[in-house]
C-alpha cells in the first residue's frame, strides 16, 4: 500500500461565478480501519482561502501548522492578506524545500483573490503547481473525483448550484473509495461570506 | 468487441488476451448452436465466460470484460467479470483503464436503478422511484462519459464503438472523440 | 501486543492499558505501567517498544514540567498533545522516529475533559474514544455500540468492562490484568475494574 | 576614569556598573513618549512620531507600534531599526509557539524571550545592548489583560500604566496620581491623552503625530487589535482639549478662589491685627 | 483487477508460510498447446492451463499487487465481512456486499452467500472468483451425492468436499475463506473452510477483514437461546459495525436463516447507509431517555 | 573558544548617542546629492555623478540601479558600501521571488535592507554603512509607487520627496517650496533635475547626473540622450 493511502482522503475544489468550493470527506484511517469521521483536511488560511491538504495525516497536519506559521508571518509583515496565487507559491517553495524527503500532501488551494476572482490550484507532493480555471482534485479518490467534475462542471455556476455540483461530484466519488467518505465537509466561498456546510453521507 | 445478434462482449486489458478469448468464444458459442439447435442466450454466455476465465486462475487473461444482451424475459442484462472470472449481474458497469473515472459518474446518473439512496444534504433523492433508462437517455450518458475519459484517461483512444442490443436486433454506433 | 483504550465521559476521561510486558515470545513483567502523567490533569497512554516508550514518555513528562515551572501554569491538554505531536513528527523525519502510539487523556477547567488519539507518524486527531493496538480491533465495535455522550463513571466503566471480555474472549493474546486511571477535576486516580 | 570601560560592552566598571546599558537607557530617554494603560476592558497603547520634517509621508503604515500576533502588540521607543529586529523576532517566537502548541503564547513567555536576548546583548560577544524600550499589550486564558515594560538590560515588569521616552518621568507621576483601577477603556484613551498633552509640546500634539491602539476582546471573547484611526484620535484629542480647558478653568477658579480667600484671610488678620503686624512682615 | 472479499487480515504475528511443496502436486500440462478447451472435466477437480514455470504461483505474484515494481497488476485485495452462529432456531448467516479492487469499490452488491442448494448456503471471502467457482463445484457435487445416494449430503460431508478440494491447491495462491452451513439429520451445521485446508465447525464464526469487529457484538451479544428476532437483530448489527468501522466492508446486508424446513432469506440487500442512521437516531434516543 | 572576540565598534556614547552611526551620516551628507519625488504615477529618483578626472568612462560607474523589475535605488556616500548592499538587496529580492513567485513589495525590500544596514551597527567587529539610500518602487498589488530612504543605522522613512547628500539642506528646502500632491511625473523629472541644478557646480550634462523612474511599467534608469531631452526643455 501506497503511503498516500495510509489515511485515506479526498479532496475538491472547483471554480463558479465569483464564488469558489472546496471540499473534502472526513475519514482519518489506519489503513483499513477506520478511526475517526471528524478528520480535518481543509484549512482556512485567510477571509477568502482555503487550502486542502489530501494525503497522509500526519503530514497534512504538520504542513497546515507549517504554512500557517509562514502565512501569518507574512500577514504581520506585509501587512495584507495574501492572494491565492501567491499561495500556491508559498506552498510550492516550501515543499520542494523538503524535496528529497517529502511531505506527503497533495495541497489543493481554493480562493477568492483581491478582485474575487475564483482561482483554484494544486501541487503534486514535491510542490510542482498546477492552475486551472475549472477544478483540481486530490486524494485516493482522485480517479473517481476527476470522472465526476469531468462530467458534471460547467463554468460560471452561482452558489447554489456550485455546492449541489462539488456535493455530488465528492460523494459519488467517495462512494467508489474504501478509503475516503464517512461525511464531508463544502466550503463555498463568496466575495461577502463563507458557507461552511456538512454532508451527512453513507458511514461504509 | 465482439457480438452476436444478442449478446454483445466489451474486453479491454491485453489486446493479445482479448483476441484469444474473443475466438475461444465464438467456437463454443457456435459448437454450443451445432449441438443444441439454437444459439446461447445471454445468461448463459455470461456463465460460460466465468469458466473460461477461471479455467486460467493461475495464468489468467489479462483482461475486463463486460458482457450485455437481453435476458430470458427479454430484459436487458449487463454482467461484469473480473480477469478471473468472479461476475455479477448489474445496471450498468464501467470497465477499463478508466473504470474508476465512470463508474461513480454512472451510479450518480444511475441511481434510481441501483437503488442506492442519496443522502445529499437538502436535496434527498430518496424518494426517486425506480424509472428504466431509455435508450436515447443511455446513449447520451455513454457519449458524456466517454467524453470525460478521453480528457482524463491517457489511454482511452479516440473512439468509442457502440452496440445497442434491443428485441429487434443490433444497432451500431461509431462515435469520435478527441484525437490526441 | 499492547493494548491502550480510553473514553471521555461527562466530566472526567476514563483510560486503561494492559499491564504485560512483552519480549520475543515471552511475557517479562506483568505489572507494567503504560502510562505517565503529563501534568496533574493529563495522562499520557504509550504503546510500543518498551525503549521508546519510557524515553519518550520521559521526555516529555520532564519538557513540560520545565515549563510549567518557567510558566507558572500547566499547559492546556490541547497544548500538551500538540507538544507531544510536534515531538513524534519532527523526531519522525530527523534521526530517529518514536514507534510510540498513544492516548492523552485530560480535564481542563476551561475546555473541560478531551482525548487525542496519536499515533506513531504524528497522526493526531481529537476523539471521545479510542483504543490502540491489536485490542483496538476486537473493542471499536463494542465501543461504537455502547458509547454515549456524557456517560457516568459507572456507564463508562461498564463500557470498558464489555472491551475488557471481549478481549479476554477472542483476543489470542492472554492480556488478563489491566490498569484503570480516571482523570477528571481532582485530578488522577486509579480506579478498580473487576477483571473478567 | 569611565571611559576605559564604556565602549566595551560587556565589561564591568570599577563601580559595578555597564555603561553601555546606561548609555542606551540614555537614547530612549530623546526618543518619542509611548505609554500603556491597563483598563477593565482592554488596554491602550499610545506614541509620539518622532519624525517631523514636511514632505515625510506619514500615510505609510505604523512605525511606533506593532502587531505581534492576534492577542499582543507593542509600542518601541528608542533606536527604531534596533526595534524592528527586535519586532521580527517577536513574531517569529509567537509564531513558533503557536507552531508547537497550536494556542497562543503566553505574553510572559514571549516577554522573557525577548528580553533574554536583550540580556544577551549585554553579556556576550561584545555587540552593543539594544538601543529599545518596548511596552506590551495583550491578552491571554491565564492573566486575562496585560501590560508589561522592557528595558535595553532586559529587565522587564508588569505594570498598570507605564510610559517610557523623553519626559517620561513627569509622565509617569501623572499616570502615579490619575490612574484609577478598573477605569473604562475610554476613561484610559482620555488618560493617555491628557498624559500626551503634558509630556508634549502643546503645538505638536496632532494626530498625525500620534498613534494608538487598543487590545479588546471581541463579542466571542477574543482578543481583537485594533489601530485607531487619525480621526478618533483627533477626537480624542479634542476631547482632551476640552477636558483640559475644563481643569485649567477649574483650576484658575480654584486659584482665584484660593487668592479670594487668601486676601479674605490676610484681610481678616489685617483687621484682627491692625496695621502694625503688616509693618513688621 | 481481481475482485475479492478478503480474508483474515493481515497479522504478522500470525503467518505460518508454508510453500516449495507445490511443485511435486501440481500436474504440469505437458501438452500445453492443446487447446484448453478439449480438457476433459473429469472428476471434482478440473484441470487447469498453468504457466510453464516450475512455481505457477510465484508466477502470478510477480503479477499481482503483491509485487510493487510490477507494472502490470492484477489487484487482489481483501475485504469483507460475514458471519454465522447457530443458535436455538438454527443457523443465521450474515454478509456484507462489497467487492474491492485495490482501494476501489469494485461493486457495492456482490451477493456474497452462495445458495448451493435449498439445505446448504456458502458464504465467501477472500478471491471472489476463486469463492464462487468452487462453490459452485461443490454444488455439482451436492446434487451428484443426492442422485447417486437418494438423500441429501450432510453439512459435514459437503465442507469436506470442498476443504479436500482447496487443499489440492493449496501453496497456489487460492484465496478462500469460507462458511458452509446447512441443516441435515443431526440439525444445523456450521463449518468454516479455508483456502489453508482448516475446517473447523462451531457454534460461532466470523471471516473477514471486518470479523474483529463484528466480533465485537457477536461476543457480547450471543447466547444459545436467542430469540428469533434477537438474533436477527445481533447479526445485522455485527455487519453494520464491521462495515462502520473496516474500510473494505461496505454496501448492503444479506441476512439468511437456516432453519429445518431449508433457508429463508430475511434481508436482501439492506443498504447500510440509512441503517447507519437509523442506529444513531436509537443511540440519540437512548440517551434521551436516560437523561429524563 | 578558540575564537577571538570581536566587539562592536558602535557603541553608545554617554549622551546615549550611537557615534558611529552619526559619523557614518556624516559620510553620506558629504557625498553626492540625491534626489527622490513621489507622485501619483511613479517617483523618480536623481543623483550627480562627478567624476574624478575626465578621463573615467561614465557609463561605467552608476549612480541610479536596478533592484528589481519593479524597484531601483540611488545613494549618497560611499560608493563601495553601496555596492555590497545593491547585491544583497538583490538577492534579498530574489529570495522573496522564489519563494512567493510574486515580486517583493517595495516596503518589505526596504526593511529587509535596513535590517541587513541595522545589523552592521550591532554585530562585532564591523563598523556601519556609510550610505544612506533612495529606493523607489511601483507596487503591483497596491498599483502605487513609492519612495523611501534607508539611513546607516538601519532607520527607514517614507518620504512624497527628499533629498540627501552634500546640498541637502537646500534641495530639501527648495522641494518643500516646489512639491504639491499633484504633480505629474514629468513635472517630477524637471523638478528632480533644478534641484539638483541647485547648488551644482560646473555645467550640468547628461553624463554627470543620472535619473531613474518607477512608474507601472517598472523601474528603468534613464538614457543620456533622454536627459539630454530634459535638460533641453528645461533649458528653454
Amino acid at each position: 500500500m501506497s503511503i498516500m493511502e495510509y489515511n485515506g482522503s479526498a479532496v475538491v475544489a472547483m471554480t463558479g461565478k465569483e464564488c469558489v468550493a472546496i471540499a473534502a470527506d472526513r475519514r482519518l484511517g489506519a489503513q483499513a480501519q477506520t478511526v475517526s469521521t471528524d478528520f480535518q483536511k481543509v484549512f482556512q488560511m485567510g477571509p477568502k482561502l482555503f487550502v486542502g491538504l489530501p494525503g497522509l495525516g500526519t503530514d497534512a497536519i504538520t504542513v497546515s501548522q507549517r504554512l500557517k506559521f509562514r502565512l501569518n508571518m507574512y500577514t504581520l509583515r506585509e501587512e495584507r492578506d495574501i492572494e491565492p496565487k501567491t499561495m500556491i507559491n508559498l506552498v510550492s517553495s516550501f515543499l520542494y524545500e523538503r524535496r528529497f524527503g517529502p511531505y506527503f500532501v497533495e495541497p489543493v488551494v481554493a480562493g477568492l483573490d483581491s478582485k474575487n476572482q475564483p482561482y483554484v490550484a494544486s501541487t503534486d507532493l514535491i510542490g510542482c503547481p498546477m492552475e486551472t480555471s475549472d477544478f483540481v482534485v486530490g486524494g485516493t479518490s482522485s480517479e473517481q473525483l476527476y470522472g465526476m467534475c469531468e462530467s458534471l462542471y460547467k463554468p460560471d455556476m452561482a452558489p447554489d448550484d456550485l455546492f449541489e455540483t462539488i456535493s455530488q461530484a465528492l460523494m459519488n466519488a467517495v462512494d467508489r473509495d474504501c478509503l475516503a467518505g464517512w461525511g464531508a465537509i463544502v466550503h463555498i466561498i463568496e466575495k461577502d461570506k463563507i458557507t461552511t456546510r456538512e454532508l451527512k453521507a453513507r458511514m461504509d | 468487441m465482439s457480438s452476436t445478434d444478442k449478446t454483445v462482449l466489451a474486453s479491454a486489458g491485453f489486446h493479445g488476451d482479448v483476441l484469444t478469448l474473443v475466438k475461444r468464444i465464438g467456437v463454443r458459442m457456435q459448437n454450443y448452436e451445432y449441438q443444441h439447435r439454437k444459439p446461447m442466450s445471454t445468461p448463459a454466455c455470461a456463465q460460460m465466460l466465468a469458466t473460461m476465465l477461471y479455467g486460467k486462475r493461475f495464468f489468467p487473461y489479462y483482461t475486463y470484460n463486460i458482457l450485455a444482451g437481453l435476458d430470458a424475459d427479454g430484459k436487458g442484462c449487463v454482467f461484469s467479470y473480473d480477469p478471473v472470472g468472479s461476475y455479477e449481474r448489474e445496471h450498468y458497469r464501467a470497465a477499463g483503464t478508466a473504470s474508476a473515472l465512470l463508474q461513480p459518474f454512472l451510479d450518480n446518473q444511475a441511481r434510481a436503478l441501483a437503488r442506492i439512496p442519496d443522502y445529499i444534504g437538502r436535496k434527498n433523492q430518496q424518494g426517486v422511484v425506480f424509472e428504466p433508462i431509455s435508450k436515447e437517455r443511455a446513449m447520451t450518458i455513454i457519449k458524456d462519459v466517454f467524453t470525460s475519459a478521453a480528457e482524463r484517461d491517457i489511454y482511452t483512444g479516440d473512439a468509442v464503438d457502440i452496440r445497442i442490443v434491443t428485441k429487434d436486433g443490433l444497432e451500431e454506433h461509431r462515435f469520435p472523440l478527441r484525437c490526441d | 501486543m499492547d493494548f491502550l483504550i480510553a473514553l471521555v465521559g461527562k466530566d472526567f476521561v476514563l483510560t486503561a492499558a494492559d499491564s504485560a510486558s512483552a519480549r520475543s515470545i515471552m511475557r517479562m513483567k506483568s505489572d507494567m505501567d503504560k502510562m505517565i502523567p503529563l501534568s496533574s490533569h493529563a495522562l499520557m497512554l504509550l504503546a510500543g517498544p518498551v525503549g521508546d516508550c519510557s524515553n519518550f514518555g520521559d521526555y516529555i513528562q520532564a519538557n513540560l514540567k520545565l515549563q510549567a515551572l518557567t510558566n507558572g501554569f500547566e499547559a492546556s491538554t490541547h497544548a500538551t498533545a500538540n507538544y507531544v505531536r510536534k515531538n513524534i513528527a519532527d523526531a519522525l523525519r530527523s534521526r530517529g522516529a518514536y514507534q510510540v502510539n498513544s492516548l492523552i487523556a485530560g480535564v481542563d477547567e476551561q475546555d473541560g475533559p478531551s482525548l487525542y488519539y496519536l499515533d506513531y507518524l504524528g497522526t493526531m486527531v481529537k476523539v471521545p474514544y479510542g483504543a490502540h493496538g491489536y485490542g483496538s480491533f476486537f473493542t471499536f465495535a463494542t465501543l461504537d455500540h455502547h458509547y454515549r455522550e456524557g456517560m457516568s463513571l459507572e456507564e463508562a466503566t461498564d463500557v470498558l468492562k464489555k472491551c475488557f471480555l471481549e478481549i479476554k474472549t477472542r483476543f489470542l493474546m492472554n492480556l488478563d490484568s489491566f490498569k484503570v486511571r480516571v482523570v477528571d477535576a481532582d485530578g488522577i486516580r486509579e480506579v478498580e475494574v473487576a477483571q473478567p | 576614569m569611565a571611559h576605559r570601560y564604556d565602549t566595551r560592552t560587556t565589561i564591568f566598571s570599577p563601580e559595578g556598573r555597564l555603561y553601555q546599558v546606561e548609555y542606551a537607557m540614555e537614547a530612549i530617554s530623546h526618543a518619542g513618549t509611548c505609554l500603556g494603560i491597563l483598563s477593565s476592558e482592554g488596554v491602550v497603547l499610545a506614541a509620539e512620531k518622532i519624525s517631523t520634517a514636511k514632505l515625510l509621508d506619514m500615510s505609510s503604515s505604523a512605525e511606533k507600534i506593532f502587531k505581534l500576533d492576534e492577542h499582543v502588540a507593542c509600542s518601541v521607543a528608542g533606536i527604531t531599526a534596533d526595534a524592528n529586529i527586535l519586532v521580527n523576532y517577536l513574531r517569529l517566537t509567537a509564531q513558533r509557539h503557536y507552531l508547537t502548541y497550536q494556542e497562543p503564547i503566553p505574553l510572559e513567555r514571549l516577554i522573557t524571550l525577548v528580553c533574554d536576548v536583550k540580556q544577551a546583548y549585554t553579556q556576550y560577544g561584545g555587540m552593543r545592548p539594544f538601543g529599545t524600550s518596548l511596552i506590551f499589550m495583550g491578552w491571554d486564558r491565564h492573566f486575562g489583560f496585560q501590560l508589561y515594560r522592557s528595558d535595553p538590560s532586559g529587565n522587564f515588569g508588569g505594570w498598570k500604566a507605564t510610559c517610557t521616552g523623553s519626559n517620561s518621568q513627569s509622565a509617569e507621576s501623572i499616570l502615579k496620581s490619575e490612574y484609577k483601577e478598573e477605569c473604562t477603556l475610554e476613561e484610559a484613551l482620555l488618560l493617555a491623552v491628557k498624559v500626551l498633552n503634558k509630556t508634549m509640546d502643546s503645538t505638536k500634539l496632532t494626530a498625525e503625530r500620534l498613534e494608538f491602539a487598543t487590545m479588546t476582546k471581541d463579542e466571542n471573547g477574543r482578543p481583537t487589535y485594533s489601530v485607531l484611526t487619525p480621526e478618533r484620535v483627533g477626537q480624542l484629542l479634542k476631547q482632551g482639549e476640552e477636558i483640559r480647558k475644563q481643569e485649567e478653568e477649574e483650576e484658575k477658579r480654584k486659584k482665584e478662589e484660593q487668592a479670594r480667600q487668601a486676601r479674605e484671610r490676610k484681610k481678616e488678620l489685617q483687621a484682627k491685627t491692625g496695621p502694625s503686624s503688616a509693618s513688621s512682615s | 483487477m481481481a475482485f475479492e472479499f478478503g480474508g483474515m487480515p493481515q497479522f504478522e504475528a500470525a503467518t505460518c508460510a508454508h510453500r516449495s511443496t507445490s511443485k511435486a502436486l501440481v500436474k504440469h500440462n505437458a501438452g500445453a498447446d492443446v487447446d484448453e478447451d478439449e480438457q476433459q472435466f473429469t472428476g471434482p477437480v478440473p484441470m487447469f492451463s498453468l504457466p510453464r514455470t516450475d512455481n505457477p504461483s510465484e508466477f502470478l505474484h510477480q503479477y499481482s499487487d503483491a509485487n510493487p515494481d510490477s507494472k502490470v497488476k492484477i489487484q487482489f485485495a481483501h475485504g469483507t465481512t460475514t458471519l454465522g452462529f447457530k443458535f436455538q432456531h438454527g443457523v443465521i448467516i450474515a454478509v456484507d456486499s462489497r467487492a474491492s479492487a485495490g482501494s476501489y469499490i469494485a461493486s457495492q452488491t456482490v451477493k456474497k452467500v452462495i445458495e448451493i442448494n435449498p439445505y446448504l448456503l456458502g458464504t465467501m471471502a477472500g478471491g471472489a472468483a476463486d469463492c464462487s467457482y468452487w462453490e459452485r463445484v461443490l454444488a455439482k457435487e451436492c446434487r451428484l451425492f443426492e442422485l447417486r445416494n437418494g438423500e441429501r449430503i450432510s453439512v459435514a460431508a459437503a465442507s469436506k468436499i470442498l476443504a479436500n478440494i482447496v487443499y489440492h491447491y493449496r501453496g497456489m495462491g487460492l484465496s478462500m475463506g469460507t462458511m458452509i452451513c446447512g441443516w441435515d439429520k443431526k440439525g444445523p451445521g456450521l463449518f468454516y473452510v479455508d483456502s489453508d485446508g482448516t475446517r473447523l465447525t462451531n457454534n460461532l464464526f466470523s471471516v473477514g477483514s471486518g470479523s474483529t469487529y463484528a466480533y465485537g457484538v457477536l461476543d457480547a451479544g450471543y447466547r444459545w437461546d436467542l430469540s428469533v428476532e434477537e438474533a436477527h437483530e445481533l447479526a445485522r448489527r455485527a455487519i453494520y459495525h464491521a462495515t462502520f468501522r473496516d474500510a473494505y466492508s461496505g454496501g448492503h446486508i444479506n441476512l439468511y436463516h437456516m432453519k429445518e424446513t431449508g433457508w429463508e432469506r430475511i434481508l436482501n440487500m439492506q443498504d447500510v447507509g440509512p441503517l447507519h442512521y437509523e442506529y444513531e437516531a436509537m443511540k440519540e434516543q437512548s440517551m434521551a431517555t436516560t437523561a429524563d | 573558544m578558540s575564537q577571538k572576540y570581536n566587539f562592536s565598534l558602535t557603541t553608545f556614547s554617554p549622551s546615549g548617542k550611537l557615534v558611529q552611526i552619526e559619523y557614518a551620516l556624516q559620510a553620506v551628507s558629504g557625498g553626492a546629492t540625491s534626489i527622490g519625488i513621489k507622485t501619483t504615477e511613479g517617483a523618480v529618483i536623481a543623483s550627480e555623478k562627478k567624476m574624478g578626472s575626465i578621463l573615467v568612462d561614465e557609463q561605467s560607474i552608476t549612480k541610479v540601479d536596478k533592484l528589481t523589475e519593479r524597484i531601483g535605488m540611488v545613494y549618497s556616500g560611499m560608493g563601495p558600501d553601496k555596492r555590497v548592499l545593491l547585491a544583497k538587496g538583490r538577492k534579498l529580492a530574489q529570495q522573496y521571488f522564489m519563494t512567493y513567485r510574486e515580486q517583493i513589495p517595495t516596503r518589505m525590500l526596504v526593511r529587509e535592507l535596513a535590517n541587513v544596514m541595522q545589523e552592521y551597527t550591532q554585530r562585532g567587529g564591523v563598523r556601519p554603512f556609510g550610505v544612506s539610500l533612495l529606493v523607489v518602487g511601483f507596487d503591483q498589488h497596491t498599483e502605487k509607487p513609492a519612495l523611501y530612504q534607508v539611513d546607516p543605522s538601519g532607520s527607514f522613512f517614507a518620504w512624497k520627496a527628499t533629498a540627501l547628500g552634500r546640498n541637502m539642506i537646500n534641495a530639501k528646502a527648495f522641494l518643500e517650496k516646489r512639491y504639491n500632491d499633484e504633480l505629474e511625473l514629468e513635472d517630477a523629472v524637471h523638478t528632480a533635475i533644478l534641484t539638483l541644478k541647485e547648488g551644482f557646480e560646473g555645467q550640468m550634462t547628461e553624463n554627470n547626473i543620472e535619473i531613474g523612474i518607477a512608474d507601472s511599467a517598472g523601474f528603468r534608469r534613464l538614457e543620456p540622450t533622454e536627459i539630454k531631452d530634459y535638460l533641453a526643455a528645461i533649458a528653454a
